[in-house]
C-alpha cells in the first residue's frame, strides 16, 4: 500500500476540528487504496469517465499569433475544453467517484468563482449523489451563469453572508456543515488546499494535465517545454500543470497569482488588495493546512482581492507553498488590469475567450515578454488555459467599461 | 485576574481539575465582545453566577468550528478592536477568581512573538491563563503547544467528538490534561433547544477506551446547552461539567442590539450563569457520583 | 478533380443574385480543390486545427442514467464539448479557413441562437480575419451572452431589425451583406442550406461527427449503432451525426425538429408556431435552394417559431429533405415544453446542461420511449449533444418559470 | 392595362425592346404599396410622367436583393393585402400604355396554381405582363421560367452584375431577352448620391463578351440612380435606359408616413417620373449613338 504525503516541508498538516479528523483519516485510508493503489479498478474507472464525459484528453496547441507577437514559441493546453468549462472536473470528478466507492451518500463542495461548484454538481448528476454547494454572497453576485448552472444540474446552493462573502467564507461555511454531516458526507474540497490528503489527492487527480502535456510537447515539439505558465489561486491547476515536469529539472515552473490593484497589506482595515499569498504571504495555518497566507501581524486572515473570483483567496495550497521555498516553482504576480487586458488579447488574437483567472496566466506572457526590457523566457512555453470565460463575461463587461481599456470591444449592440 | 497561587506553574494543572470537584459550570465569552470594557464586566458577571472556569476566547478571523452566534460574536469583537496583545492585557484587567482557559485557533498561537507558539504560551501564562482549547489543532498537530504548555505548566485540552473512537480517542484521552471537552453532537457551536443523546453515549465511550485519564480527567460536555435543565440532564448523564457559549453569547448579542445598559446586560448574565449552575448541581444530586462527589 | 454535389433529388441549387453567382463558382472550384482534393494540404491542416484548436475528437460516452430509464442502451456524441460549446465550430473552423485560402480578407455570417456567430467570431480570431455577424434583434436579446462572446472575440454584431428579427431575416440581411462585399468577402453559412456548394461543403465539414461517432460506436459497442437521433434547425449537426451512416441501411436515422406551440400553422397571420418544415413544410425555394420550407398558399415564407434560437428557422437543408423524401431519414417533432423537460432531465441526470436545440433530440427519447405505450427503438441509440446550454441559462428560468415544470428546479439563491 | 397589339404573344417580346427605341425611363414601385388603390394611382402617374416600361413588383417575403428601401416598400404592401391573385388583378385594373414588367422572387413563380412556374406565367401573360425579372433566379436555375416564357411569348430578362464576366457573361446574354438589366454596382438596391463608375465599365464588357444581343437587346442600366443628372449620366455613358426603383420608393414612402393625400403623392411621382425620364433623353442627346438613334 502506497503512503499518502501529509506534509510538504514544513506545509500540510490536519488543522481541523476533532469532529472531522474521523473522516479524514477514512479519507486518507480511501485515497491510498483506491487512487494509489487502484483498488477495485476506482483508477481505471476514473480515467473512463473523465474521457468520456470529461472529454479528455484536451488538446496542446499551437498559439500562432501569441507566438508571434512575443518571438517564442507558445502552446496552449486547453482545459477550457473540459466538461464544465475548467480543469476543476478532474478533480471534483475524482472526489466524487471516491465518495461513491466510500458509500458516502451527500456531496458538499465550496466555489468561488463557480467553477468548482458546477464541476461538483455535474460530477454528482452525472454519478446520481445529492449535492450542496456554498458560495459566497458576494461570487453568487459576479458569478451568475455559474450558480444557475448549479441549480440546473440539480445542486443545492447555500449562500454564505459572512464576511466578504468570498471564497475563504464559503470554505469555512462548508467546513462547518462537514462537522456537522461527517458521518455520511464528503466535503469535496475544490483545490489543493485544507487539511492532508486533500492537497496531495487534488493534485494527482489534476495531474492527468500535466501527464498528458508532457506526452503532447513531446511529440509536437520533440521535447519538453522549457516553460509551464499556469495561474495560481488555491493552485490546482497549477500543480496539475506542473506535477509531472516537477522532476524534469530544466523545466521552469511559473505560477501567476493574482496582483489585484496593488501588491501590499492595508493591516489597518485587514485587506489585502491582491491575492499574492505566494509571493507576499507569510507561513502561518488556515483551513486545515499550514502554508503561505495574507494575514495581518497578529494572524488575522486578510481579505484577499482579485478581478476574478477563482484567485480571490488568501491562502495557497502547501505543495506550491513548499515548491516555492525550496525554489523549484517561481512565483509571479499580474494586477487585474494587466488581467482584463489579456484577457481581451487572448479572446481577440487566438479566439480563445479565457477565464479571468486564467487571463492572469497571459498577463504574465505579456510582462515578461511584452515590454521594451522584454526578457527571455525558456521555449517552448506552455500556458495551462484553466478555463473559459463564459463565467465572467457580465462582470468582464463591466470592468471594462469602468477602465476604457483600448483594446477592449464595446457592448452597444444592445439597445 | 490577580491570583497568587496560580503562580507557581506546577499548580496551575490541578487548578483546572480542582473546578470540577462539583459539577461545574464553564462558560464562554469572546473577549471584547462588543467591546473592552462590557466585555470585562460580562466575564466578571459570569464568575459571581458561578462560574468555575472560564473560557475566554480570543477572536480568529476564520472560527471554523462556530456557528452563526459566535461567529457574529468574534466579528464584533474584532471589529472593536481585540488583538491578542489587548486580549492578554484584558486577561490582566479581569478581576475573577476562576481559572481561565484561552480558546482560539492555531494561527494566532503561531504567529505571536519571535518563537512560535512558545511566545504566546508564555505571555498567556503570565497574565494567569491555565490551559488552552484550540479547535482546529487535533493531537496530532499538537505537539508545539503541548510542549510549551508542558513548560509554563498549563493543560492542553482536547475535544472528544461524537465521532472520535476507538485507538483515536485512547491516543486523545493519553494527551488531555485540565479536562475532556465533550462536543455533545456533531457540528458547529450554538443553542439548542433539546440536548443530543450523544451525551451519555460519549461518557460511556469515554469511560471504555479512556485509560486512566477517562477517570482522572474532568469531563466536560458542550455544543448546545442552553438551560439550566439541559445543563441538570448532561450532568446526570454522568458529566463532570457543562460547558455553554452561544446561550450567553445571545444574552450579550441581544444587549448590543437593542443598546441596553451594559449592567442590566451583566445582570442577565449573572442570572443565567447562576440557573446554569444550579441546573448542574442539580443534575449531579440526581445521579450516584461515587467516584467524585 | 471530384465533383461537389449541387442537387439533392429535387432540392438543392443556386437560387441567389447574378451578383453573387461567379463568388459561388469561385467557392465551388475552391471546394472541390480544398476540401474534396485536399490540394495544398487543406484537409490536413483543417483535421490538425480541429483537433488542437476545436478539442477533437470529442467523446462518445454511455449515458448511464438514460439508459436506465429508458431500459435502453444510450449513447451521447459529446459536440457540447467543441471549443465555443457547439457543433457550429466544425464547419466555421472548416470555412474560416477556405476563406484564407481563396485569400478572402473578410468573413461575414448570420446567426441564430448566436452558436455559429460566435464559432466563426473564434475561428476568424484565431486565423486573424476580420469578422462581421449579422443576428435579428429578437436574437440578440434571447441569447445575450453569446453576443458578448461574439463581439470579445472581435467580432462586429450587425443587429437585423427587420421583420420577427430571427435566423431567417439575419441570413437574408447577410445576402445582402456578401451582394456588396462579394469581392473581398466570404459569407461563412451556418448550416447546410443555402446555394450549392454549401449543403454538401457544410455536410462534409461537420461530418467528422458521424466519421468518429461510427469509429467509437463499434469500438464501444463492437458494432454499428441501431439508432442515430440529432435535433434539425438548418441539419448540420443533423447531417453531420448521419453523413457516414447513409450508406449503413440498418441504421435509423431520426432528425427532431422544433414542434414549438403547436404542429400547425396560421396562414392568416403568416406565422407557423414550429419549425417544422422536414415534417410539416411544402417544397419551395428559399435562401439560394430548393427545399422544404414552411410557407403560405402563396409562398410567402412563414414566421417559424421555436423555444430555442437555433431551430427556428422556417427551412431546412436540402439533403435532409431529400433523406425524407427517399425514406432514409425519419422526421420526428418535439415541442417547446417536451424539449424544456428534457433539458431539465438530461441536467440533473446526466450533469450535462444541453443547448435547447439540443434537448428536442433528447425530448425525443422521452416520448418514444418514455411513454406507457412505449415503442422500442433499435439499440444502441446514439443522440447527437450538439451543443451546451450555456447560452440559454436566462431564456431557460424565464420559460420554466412561466411553466411551473415539476423537475425544473427555483432560482431564489438571488436576492 | 388595357391594350390590343399585346394580345398576340409573338409581339410580346418585341414590344419591350422597342421601349428602348428612344433612351428609356423604367421605373419600379412594389404593387399595393402602401395599399392597392393608391398604388394604382402611383403606377399610373409614372407612366404620364414618361415611363417606358415599368417594372411592377410583386412582394415576397424574403426579398433578398434589395436595400432597406424597397424592403420596407415590400412589407407595407404585404401588410396592405397583397397576394399573387391581387396582384394580377392590379395588373388588369391598371390603366397605363407602356409594357409591364414583373419582379417577384422565384418562390411565388413556383408556388402559384397547378402547374409550378406555367400557371403563375401563364396568368401573367393573360394580364398583360411582357416580362419578368427575378433576382434570385441567376441563368442556371431558369430553365423551367424560359420555357414557359417562350411558350407564353414573355421576355426573361436577366441581371448582370459587375462581377459577371467572361463565360458567365456570354452564357447571361445568349439566354437573355426583351433588355438586360446592367446592375450599375454591387449590394442590393437603394438611392445613392453618387453614380458608380460600373457603368461604362460594364456596358463595355457587355459589348466585348455579349455577343450579338450585345448590340440586339437593349441595356438598362439600375441600382441606386436617383436624379435626372445620374440618369443623364448612365445614359451618356452607353445606357440605353435607367432603371429607377428606390428614389421613387422613397416618395411613397415619405407620403404615408406623413399622411399625405393620394394625388399630392402621385403628382410628384409624376414630376420625378418627368425629371427622369428627361435626364435619360438629355444624356442621350450628349452621346454619338449611330447604332441606335
Ligand atoms: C478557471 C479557473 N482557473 C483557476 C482557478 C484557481 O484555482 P486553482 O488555483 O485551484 O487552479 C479557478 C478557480 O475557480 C478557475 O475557475
Ligand atoms: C447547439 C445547436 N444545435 C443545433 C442547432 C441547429 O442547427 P443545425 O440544425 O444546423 O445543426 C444550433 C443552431 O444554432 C445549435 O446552436
Amino acid at each position: 500500500m502506497s503512503n499518502s504525503e501529509t506534509k510538504f516541508g514544513d506545509y500540510g498538516g490536519q488543522y481541523v476540528p476533532e469532529a472531522l479528523m474521523p473522516a479524514i483519516e477514512e479519507l486518507t485510508d480511501a485515497y491510498e487504496r483506491y487512487v494509489l493503489d487502484n483498488e477495485d479498478g476506482f483508477v481505471d474507472e476514473f480515467r473512463n469517465r473523465l474521457r468520456d464525459f470529461g472529454g479528455r484528453p484536451t488538446p496542446l496547441g499551437r498559439a500562432d499569433q501569441l507566438s508571434e507577437r512575443y518571438g517564442h514559441e507558445i502552446y496552449l493546453k486547453r482545459e477550457d475544453l473540459v466538461h464544465g468549462g475548467a480543469h476543476k472536473l478532474n478533480n471534483a470528478l475524482g472526489q466524487v467517484l471516491l465518495a461513491k466507492y466510500m458509500g458516502k451518500e451527500r456531496i458538499i463542495a465550496e466555489t468561488g468563482a463557480g467553477q468548482h461548484g458546477t464541476a461538483t454538481a455535474m460530477a454528482a448528476a452525472h454519478l446520481d449523489v445529492p449535492c450542496e454547494i456554498y458560495m459566497g454572497r458576494r461570487d453568487i453576485n459576479r458569478q451568475r451563469p455559474n450558480v444557475f448552472r448549479m441549480r440546473i444540474n440539480g445542486a443545492e446552493v447555500n449562500p454564505v453572508d459572512v464576511g466578504r462573502g468570498t471564497l475563504k467564507e464559503a470554505i469555512s461555511e462548508t467546513m462547518r456543515d462537514w462537522a456537522t454531516t461527517v458521518e455520511t458526507t464528503h466535503y469535496v474540497i475544490g483545490s489543493v488546499v485544507g487539511p492532508a490528503p486533500f492537497p496531495a489527492m487534488v493534485r494527482d487527480f489534476q495531474s492527468v494535465i500535466s501527464e498528458e502535456a508532457r506526452e503532447q510537447a513531446i511529440e509536437r515539439t520533440g521535447g519538453l517545454p522549457g516553460t509551464v505558465v499556469a495561474c495560481a489561486g488555491g493552485g490546482s491547476n497549477t500543480m496539475g500543470a506542473f506535477a509531472e515536469f516537477v522532476d524534469d529539472e530544466g523545466v521552469d515552473l511559473i505560477a501567476v497569482e493574482a496582483g489585484g490593484s496593488a501588491l501590499d497589506v492595508d493591516e489597518e482595515r485587514g485587506v489585502a488588495p491582491n491575492s499574492a499569498s505566494l509571493s507576499i504571504g507569510e507561513e502561518g495555518v488556515l483551513h486545515g493546512a499550514r502554508t503561505k497566507l495574507l494575514q495581518d501581524g497578529h494572524g488575522q486572515i486578510m481579505e484577499s482581492h482579485s478581478i476574478s473570483s477563482g484567485l480571490d483567496y488568501s491562502g495557497v495550497g502547501p505543495e506550491l507553498a513548499h515548491l516555492v521555498d525550496v525554489g523549484r516553482v517561481t512565483p509571479a504576480t499580474v494586477g487585474d488590469d494587466a488581467a482584463l487586458e489579456a484577457f481581451h488579447r487572448l479572446s481577440t488574437d487566438e479566439g480563445i475567450i479565457p477565464a479571468l483567472e486564467t487571463a492572469h496566466a497571459f498577463g504574465f506572457l505579456e510582462e515578461a515578454l511584452g515590454g521594451d526590457d522584454a526578457t527571455k523566457l525558456a521555449e517552448p512555453i506552455v500556458v495551462n488555459v484553466s478555463g473559459r470565460g463564459d463565467k465572467d463575461l457580465e462582470a468582464v463587461i463591466e470592468e471594462t467599461e469602468a477602465r476604457e481599456l483600448p483594446n477592449a470591444p464595446t457592448m452597444e449592440v444592445f439597445e | 485576574m490577580s491570583s497568587s497561587d496560580r503562580d507557581d506553574p506546577a499548580k496551575r494543572a490541578s487548578g483546572l481539575e480542582a473546578a470540577f470537584d462539583e459539577p461545574a459550570f464553564v462558560p464562554y465569552l469572546a473577549a471584547g465582545d462588543p467591546d473592552f470594557e462590557s466585555s470585562l464586566e460580562y466575564v466578571e458577571a459570569l464568575a459571581r453566577g458561578g462560574a468555575d472556569v472560564i473560557e475566554l476566547g480570543l477572536p480568529f478571523s476564520e472560527p471554523i468550528a462556530e456557528g452563526p452566534t459566535i461567529q457574529r460574536a468574534v466579528a464584533r469583537a474584532l471589529s472593536s478592536g481585540m488583538t491578542p496583545e489587548r486580549y492578554f492585557e484584558f486577561c490582566e484587567r479581569l478581576d475573577v477568581d476562576v481559572p481561565l482557559v484561552c480558546m482560539t485557533y492555531y494561527n494566532l498561537i503561531y504567529q505571536y512573538g519571535d518563537e512560535p507558539v512558545r511566545s504566546f504560551v508564555e505571555r498567556a501564562a503570565a497574565v494567569g491563563i491555565e490551559g488552552f482549547v484550540v479547535p482546529d489543532l487535533p493531537a496530532e498537530e499538537a505537539d508545539l503547544l503541548r510542549e510549551a504548555c508542558d513548560e509554563f505548566g498549563l493543560d492542553l485540552i482536547f475535544i472528544v467528538a461524537p465521532t472520535t473512537r476507538g485507538e483515536r480517542l485512547e491516543r486523545i484521552m493519553a494527551q488531555v490534561s485540565g479536562y475532556v471537552y465533550v462536543q455533545a453532537r456533531l457540528g458547529v457551536t450554538g443553542a439548542r433547544e433539546t440536548v443530543s443523546d450523544h451525551t451519555a453515549e460519549s461518557l460511556q465511550r469515554i469511560a471504555e477506551r479512556g485509560g486512566s485519564a477517562a477517570t482522572d480527567v474532568p469531563k466536560a460536555v458542550g455544543f448546545g446547552i442552553s438551560s439550566g435543565e439541559q445543563a441538570a440532564a448532561v450532568v446526570e448523564a454522568g458529566a463532570d461539567g457543562v460547558i455553554v457559549g452561544s446561550a450567553l453569547v445571545d444574552i450579550v448579542a441581544e444587549g448590543d442590539e437593542t443598546g441596553r445598559p451594559t449592567d442590566a446586560v451583566a445582570a442577565d448574565l449573572e442570572a443565567m450563569a447562576r440557573e446554569l449552575k444550579e441546573g448542574a448541581l442539580a443534575g449531579g444530586q440526581r445521579r450516584p457520583r461515587p467516584e467524585r462527589t
